[in-house]
């Protein structure tokens, strides 16, 4: 099945984007296709190339990067929540890309089953 | 883009406004999603029905007042609009509160028309 | 101590938990947390208790932002932000009940 | 549909509104939303009214890092994260309360 | 840095772990107040106290399990560790479910403490 | 009175940081010192410079800089906080400095009051 995802926090201070993780890489795992996650609200804030978590601690950007380059799930930002909350391509980690909110309504009608994590 | 598929999409609403952006965000993309020729819905439940309390004024908090962007949605064809009658009643208000026309259901009622959608999204 | 609500009552025990803990003093409702101040939130009948142990305020611009200014319970103390600064100065110190 | 809450039971206000919307199907507790389905909690008589109309599951990982696994009501399936994906291409909708 | 002056902090946990980061960042400012030789007691309300709930094994999310820490404020003098009766007997919790040492006291109790503090945080 | 503030929620997504300002602005116009205010937990997204919410919408990363430069206030942003969140030298906005998370204890010993907003 192709199955888009919706996240809707940032990294670290919400459980939201380790239970997407957590879910996307159970999904691949048993065969279906992850086709996009859409980073909205504050869940922009998982797609900027500067963060260094403490070295005993998950990497939540690098993780989705090397999941989204292994599986080919395309990795979403949306251009007005991050320019809100100041993310740009001089901070974007490589992997994601930035776009409009079309591209998340598209996932919806595209894909098989919309999941949705957030607070 | 839209491949020619109509999908029921309904977007829920269960946030205060002013105090998250959630509201303000959901409208954001509840515009974007009328380009698409989807057929739309927008649930208020909870709080959210705060989202749709007539007269905001936003100049002492200094923030943009977005509500007038819900009195535009008819002109995006947009106007199945539900409110939670229980949310209502225990916050005082009626449906005369409410800046735009909206059909008023029970959570009941809300609940099955969930069930007949492709999409459901909450912010 | 002043006693800092900014939760919706009927969205988070916030209010609930701070009620149940103060000894007195006084009570500011601000952001979504002005909600609790409004006639006909099923909430009131807690607050109107609170309100023999407590003094309560509630901040105005949060309530206009909400177009509920004008459904303010009686007993309920209309701020400012000016008159947030002075609520904080005039109590030793102040919880935010987050 | 499969109905997903990841909010406690006792600080919020999400489990309640599912219950009392959903028609049916299944709900899925993850996050905080586990805590709802532990022996003892307030919220656990709720949670037992609803299993008369519906699959009640709960996320394992998320109750061992809570230290609540073992202390699950009878009646609660406990999902990995691979039945989670299960629930969800078992169901043709999803709703997560958040 | 601290001019000599001892002012009583209380830091009050409300949040639940794992759900969202705060019950950590919390352990890591009273561990630095601990360096500032200042009089530190901390209140577990609401879902708070799951943060001392024994038995994390946080494994299976991937992420690291910071409940030895709470083991280790003793080391750093700090012991004054207060759990609300409320809230333990509303999650059907005992003070023999918590990982360390704590005083169980009511919500009224705790808010007289409270009042005798310089500074409260809240998380 | 010499006041200090806390912020533990970042930029738009929560009124907190909103509500801290004008409360800061207001307890400058009577006359108080606003000593530091610390942003700790995402309240350290308030402090990059990247930011560009819509034009007609308030800068709430700017504003706070040029209170601060007006008013001599300490903005300092939690180093570890920081570091999770992708915060750095390079993406700080001028006015802000990064530092440990002692300057939150000192600033409650040193003010006569810390006033906190989170979520």
């Amino acid at each position: 099945m192709k199955i888009a995802i919706l996240i809707n926090e940032g990294p670290y201070t919400h459980e939201a984007t380790d239970s997407a993780y957590l879910f996307a890489r159970a999904a691949i795992e048993k065969g279906h296709q992850v086709s996009r996650v859409f980073f909205y609200h504050d869940g922009v804030n998982n797609s900027t190339r500067l963060t260094e978590p403490p070295q005993d601690d998950r990497h939540v950007v690098n993780r989705w990067a090397k999941l989204a380059q292994d599986h080919n799930i395309d990795l979403v930002v949306c251009v007005a929540a991050a320019l809100r909350r100041g993310i740009k391509d001089e901070n974007l980690a490589p992997g994601f890309r930035i776009s409009g909110l079309g591209q998340l309504i598209e996932a919806g009608i595209q894909a098989d089953r919309l999941v949705t994590f957030g607070d | 883009m839209s491949e020619g598929q109509v999908k029921k999409f309904m977007y829920v609403n269960r946030k205060a406004p002013h105090g998250t952006i959630y509201a303000l965000e959901s409208l954001e993309v509840v515009l974007i999603a009328a380009a698409f020729d989807q057929d739309v819905s927008l649930a208020f439940m909870d709080d959210g029905v705060y989202q749709l309390k007539k007269g905001f004024n936003t100049k002492g908090i200094e923030v943009k007042n977005f509500q007038p962007t819900y009195r535009a949605l008819d002109d995006y064809d947009i106007n199945k609009l539900y409110v939670e009658q229980e949310a209502l009643e225990a916050r005082g208000l009626t449906q005369e509160d409410m800046c735009v026309p909206v059909e008023v259901l029970t959570r009941a009622e809300i609940g099955k028309l969930m069930e007949t959608q492709d999409i459901v999204l909450s912010f | 101590m002043l006693h800092i609500v900014n939760k919706s009552p009927l969205d988070r025990n916030a209010l609930d938990t701070c009620l149940a803990t103060a000894q007195g003093g006084a009570l500011l409702l601000i952001e979504d947390g002005v909600y609790a101040a409004t006639t006909g939130n099923s909430a009131v009948g807690k607050l109107k208790q609170a309100m023999g142990q407590m003094k309560v305020y509630a901040l105005k611009p949060d309530l206009e932002a909400r177009g509920m200014a004008d459904r303010v319970l009686d007993g309920v103390n209309l701020v400012d932000y000016g008159g947030f600064v002075d609520l904080v100065t005039e109590h030793a110190t102040c919880q935010s009940w987050l």
